[in-house]
């Protein structure tokens, strides 16, 4: 079976996030009122597979996050 | 005389020259695609460069090659193992080093040439220093800042400092805990630093401190 | 095109060309391809010293540097991508300028970025220089080719615009050298490298036209993704194959894409090529001929090699993880034959394509010296106003960004007049670049000297003797008399200078129609030299208690 | 008043996009059946504003994408 699947890969709470606070910085300058930025990594793609969830949460642990720094989330939704 | 396989990835790009920084220190070195074996050599380095052009994380693509069950066989046995810059990534996405290399504390690359304090001498890339000897290097990369939740659990063996040696937060180029520069496995073995001292190891380019990386290592195969 | 170039290709043709002979005589035609408006005059440029091997007209230029080693220099302009996607088209300028000193079968070294800007005070003009920067950054760091000098300047004519110049230069053994151009049919020209995609289609046209206002938001074709990851493997690969002996005609794709490509490299000497558009890997569905034919897609090259080594190279290739087909032969009959899915779909003499017949646009002498009072400002205030200026300040913020250091020869590091690289345990090459619009805008003759005689300076100052040049000439639209006076004044004052020091141009590139709105950039040209010196020489800069001396008028 | 925003940036269908090439090429590596991966960019942020759709959107044409090359979609949601 085919899957659509999107993957956000997020650091953990309390690393800070440097890339986010200079594009959070920029959209300050710009005069927009944003907190908080950042800039989790997200993957999308098509999944072949009879375990999707399994495979997904493999894929995450095996190459996409660090489990060290980061932790994930997905959505998985079967392809029309 | 000791031969060493130096791995070339992808869009690694310091493997010439460290090829040559070895041959300066007297050992024997080869680039190796990652597809082959490493299994004739005494020891391996992984140079730096940009693996797999650094895209989803530096060194995690290259991790995760086969050849890289190699290098952990090599570092279990106990022969030397030297991540630079790439390399070092490499060695922590790999897990055969704790930590992580995150993007620096300004997320830009930089590349400039920065002063190391040597602050352990027992590793197999390190015994041709004096304990507390202050060293010249360049660094370059932009995922340099390395992290690990329990500093406690590393070998520090280089922390980046000022001229004299002092520690500070300005003399920290990219963000790192505790300004650590390089690290290395309990046994001493396996070592990884992101200053590049095959960048170092020639009296025109700014220095020759980094040759001893080199030479410490070819000695202690010998020994 | 013009209307009378129109008329002669009918003529000559005794036909209506069809719709992809139109494309691609199009893009030959256009001023990036063809030179039609500067040919004439770069002929002035003397291209002959005792250290030149090779001169302008291939990829780019060789000299010798001792027996055993040899130096190839190109430069090269992309400033209207830059002006559009300042971060692509800076990237994309790199790329193609490494493959241009690749493709004679040399191992890039270096890189010099001379990049101009409008003033900071303007957002995009910021914009503009942030990207390019980190554009020339991302991509050099990548392919692990060293940035190691440049210059970087603002100036109020280029607001909104942008001015990336990009100079390299490769070492490499004088048994591999590898010609632009085949000397036989029969055979076999192998695309290598990305798949083709939609990019840049009509970029050679597009970059032979002045920039609209909404130049932003015009054609997103004209930009191009940058993938140092596969230029990367190409370096690679394309030296493992030239080593091998086998390859007997090499160029890379840039501008015109295969039809240029592949029309240069057989028509050079007379020869002919077939091609199997059909047979090139695409990266979108639903392609057409014309597309695939004039398509800019970066980070491909084009190999010429005897049937029976096909295999051989294709292995190397695969080696590096690098896509390739068998696109076409060259062939005895100096023709340009396209097929697609086994129909002949165009079929021209191949120096139609490549012997684009030249223009001289009216001339039109202009003065724009004039005598000025000084104004009254102290010498503080003077000196604050020359301190501050972007202009003057270090450049550290820039070139802290570039790997400079990278492949271990970076003896002289950014900062000082000129870069030295370390080539062997005795002797390095300098290599600097220098450009001066303002002056060339006052007197374009006297520009164009100056900036000669400043790459000299500049040279000399870290101990090396001067041994050859290149240029890049940064132009408005040929077609405006005064501008096009400019370009002839600036020549003959390049060729004087360079005659006076006894060197020679070997490469060079051409860059017309640099104006946003109908205006105007100043005349400029961009010159780099390359010097040799000895290792033991180099000034190692002043200490405390030294003597200050000016010599000279 | 408050909002949470993320703000997805595709590169435009067609283009090259090496990253996700890479990446899709590492996870096949591993023995996934992964096809089409593409790696957005992915901006997480909070917002204080009177008219958000407006301001994302503005924010989007004038810093976090480049029009010319990619598409971008947004969901805001109000903090609780
Ligand atoms: N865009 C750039 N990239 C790399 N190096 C640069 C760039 N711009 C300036 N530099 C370096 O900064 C130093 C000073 O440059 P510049 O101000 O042009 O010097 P000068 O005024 O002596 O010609 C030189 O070493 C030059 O190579």
């Amino acid at each position: 079976m085919k899957w659509r699947v999107r993957v956000l890969v997020r650091l953990k709470e309390g690393l800070n996030d440097p890339e986010g606070r200079v594009i959070g910085n920029a959209l300050r300058n710009l005069g927009y009122k944003v907190e908080d930025l950042r800039v989790p990594k997200c993957f999308e793609f098509t999944l072949e597979s009879e375990r999707p969830e399994k495979e997904v949460e493999e894929m995450c642990k095996r190459l996409l996050a660090n489990p060290l720094i980061h932790t994930w989330e997905y959505t998985i939704e079967p392809v029309k | 005389m000791p031969r060493f396989a130096v791995i070339v990835f992808p869009g690694t790009n310091c493997d010439f020259e460290t090829v040559e920084a070895i041959r300066k220190a007297g050992g024997k070195a080869e680039r190796v695609w990652y597809k082959g074996s490493i299994k004739d050599y005494d020891g391996v380095v992984l140079p730096g460069g940009f693996s797999y052009a650094d895209y989803l994380r530096a060194g995690a693509i290259a991790a995760r090659q086969r050849i890289m069950e190699e290098v952990r066989e090599f570092a279990e046995e106990g022969k030397p193992v030297l991540g630079i810059c790439n390399g070092f990534q490499v060695l922590t996405e790999s897990g055969i080093l704790p930590g992580a290399l995150r993007p620096n504390k300004i997320p830009r690359f930089i590349c400039r040439w920065v002063y190391l304090k040597v602050v352990d001498t027992n590793t197999a890339f390190t015994r041709l220093y004096e304990p507390g000897e202050v060293i010249k290097m360049p660094i370059a990369h932009a995922e340099g800042n390395y992290y690990i939740d329990d500093p406690s659990k590393v070998r520090i063996v280089f922390q980046y400092s000022d001229e004299k040696g002092n520690i500070t937060e300005d003399t920290n180029p990219n963000g790192s805990v505790l300004n650590i520069a390089g690290i290395s496995n309990e046994k001493g073995n396996v070592l990884g630093m992101m200053p590049h001292p095959e960048r170092a190891s020639d009296r025109f380019l700014g220095s020759e401190d980094g040759l001893r990386v080199f030479r410490s290592m070819v000695e202690w195969v010998k020994r | 095109m013009f209307p009378h170039e129109e008329k002669y290709i009918r003529e000559r043709l005794g036909r209506e060309p069809n719709e992809l002979e139109w494309a691609m005589l199009e893009v030959m035609w256009s001023e990036h391809a063809s030179y039609k408006s500067s040919r004439p005059w770069l002929k002035l440029l003397p291209t002959k010293n005792e250290h030149v091997i090779l001169g302008p007209g291939e990829d780019a230029g060789i000299i010798k540097f001792d027996d055993e080693t040899w130096i190839v220099a190109g430069i090269e302009s992309h400033n209207h991508p830059s002006a559009v996607e300042p971060y692509g088209g800076a990237a994309t300028g790199v790329g193609g300028i490494v493959r241009d000193v690749l493709c004679m079968g040399a191992r890039p070294i270096a890189l010099l970025d001379p990049i101009r800007f409008g003033p900071l005070e303007n957002d995009r003009n910021r914009y503009l220089f942030e990207y390019v920067v980190k554009g020339i950054a991302d991509y050099g760091n990548r392919i692990g080719v060293p940035t190691v000098g440049g210059e970087t300047e603002f100036d109020e004519s280029l607001d909104n615009y942008t001015l990336v110049n990009v100079a390299c230069i490769g070492i490499m053994r004088p048994e591999h050298l590898v010609h632009s151009y085949v000397t036989e049919a029969g055979l076999k020209l192998v695309l290598v490298g990305n798949r083709t995609g939609r990019d840049g289609i009509h970029g050679v046209t597009f970059a032979s036209e002045e920039l609209s206002e909404n130049a932003e938001e015009e054609d997103r074709s004209a930009v191009q993704i940058p993938d140092p990851f596969t230029e990367k493997l190409l370096i690679e690969a394309t030296l493992e194959a030239v080593y091998t002996g086998k390859v007997k005609a090499l160029k890379d794709l840039g501008g015109g894409g295969l039809t240029c490509a592949a029309s240069e490299m057989a028509g050079k000497r007379g020869f002919g090529a077939i091609i199997h558009a059909d047979r090139v890997p695409l990266r979108e569905p639903g392609m057409n001929v014309v597309e695939v034919m004039i398509s800019e897609s970066q980070e491909r090259m084009l190999f010429a090699v005897r049937p029976e080594d096909v295999e051989i190279l294709g292995k190397i290739f695969e080696k590096y993880g690098l896509e390739w087909a068998v696109v076409g032969e060259t062939i005895e009959e100096p023709r340009f034959i396209v097929y697609w899915k086994g129909e002949k779909v165009a079929d021209l003499p191949i120096d139609l394509l490549t012997d684009v017949p030249t223009i001289k646009w009216p001339l039109k002498e202009y003065r724009a010296e004039e005598e000025v009072e000084t104004p009254p400002i102290s010498l503080e205030e003077a000196f604050e106003k020359v301190w501050r200026s972007p202009n003057i300040i270090a450049k550290k913020w820039i070139w802290e960004q570039y790997d400079h250091e990278v492949q271990g020869r970076t003896v002289v590091k950014p900062g000082f007049d000129a870069a030295v690289l370390k080539i062997n345990d005795e002797y390095g090459l300098a290599f600097v670049a220098d450009g001066n619009p303002r002056h060339s805008c006052l007197n374009p003759y006297h520009g164009a000297m100056g900036a000669v005689a400043e790459v000299v300076r500049n040279l000399v100052s870290v101990g090396a003797r001067p041994m050859a040049l290149i240029d890049n000439l940064n132009f408005a639209s040929p077609e405006r008399p005064e501008v096009y006076w400019t370009f002839a004044e600036t020549v003959r004052g390049l060729a004087d200078a360079a005659k006076a020091f006894n060197l020679a141009y070997i490469s060079g590139n051409v860059s017309f129609y640099n104006e946003v709105v109908d205006k105007p950039i100043k005349p400029t040209p961009v010159v780099a030299g390359l010097g040799k010196v000895k290792l033991e020489v180099i000034p190692k800069g002043p200490r405390r208690g030294d003597l200050i001396a000016i010599v000279g008028e």
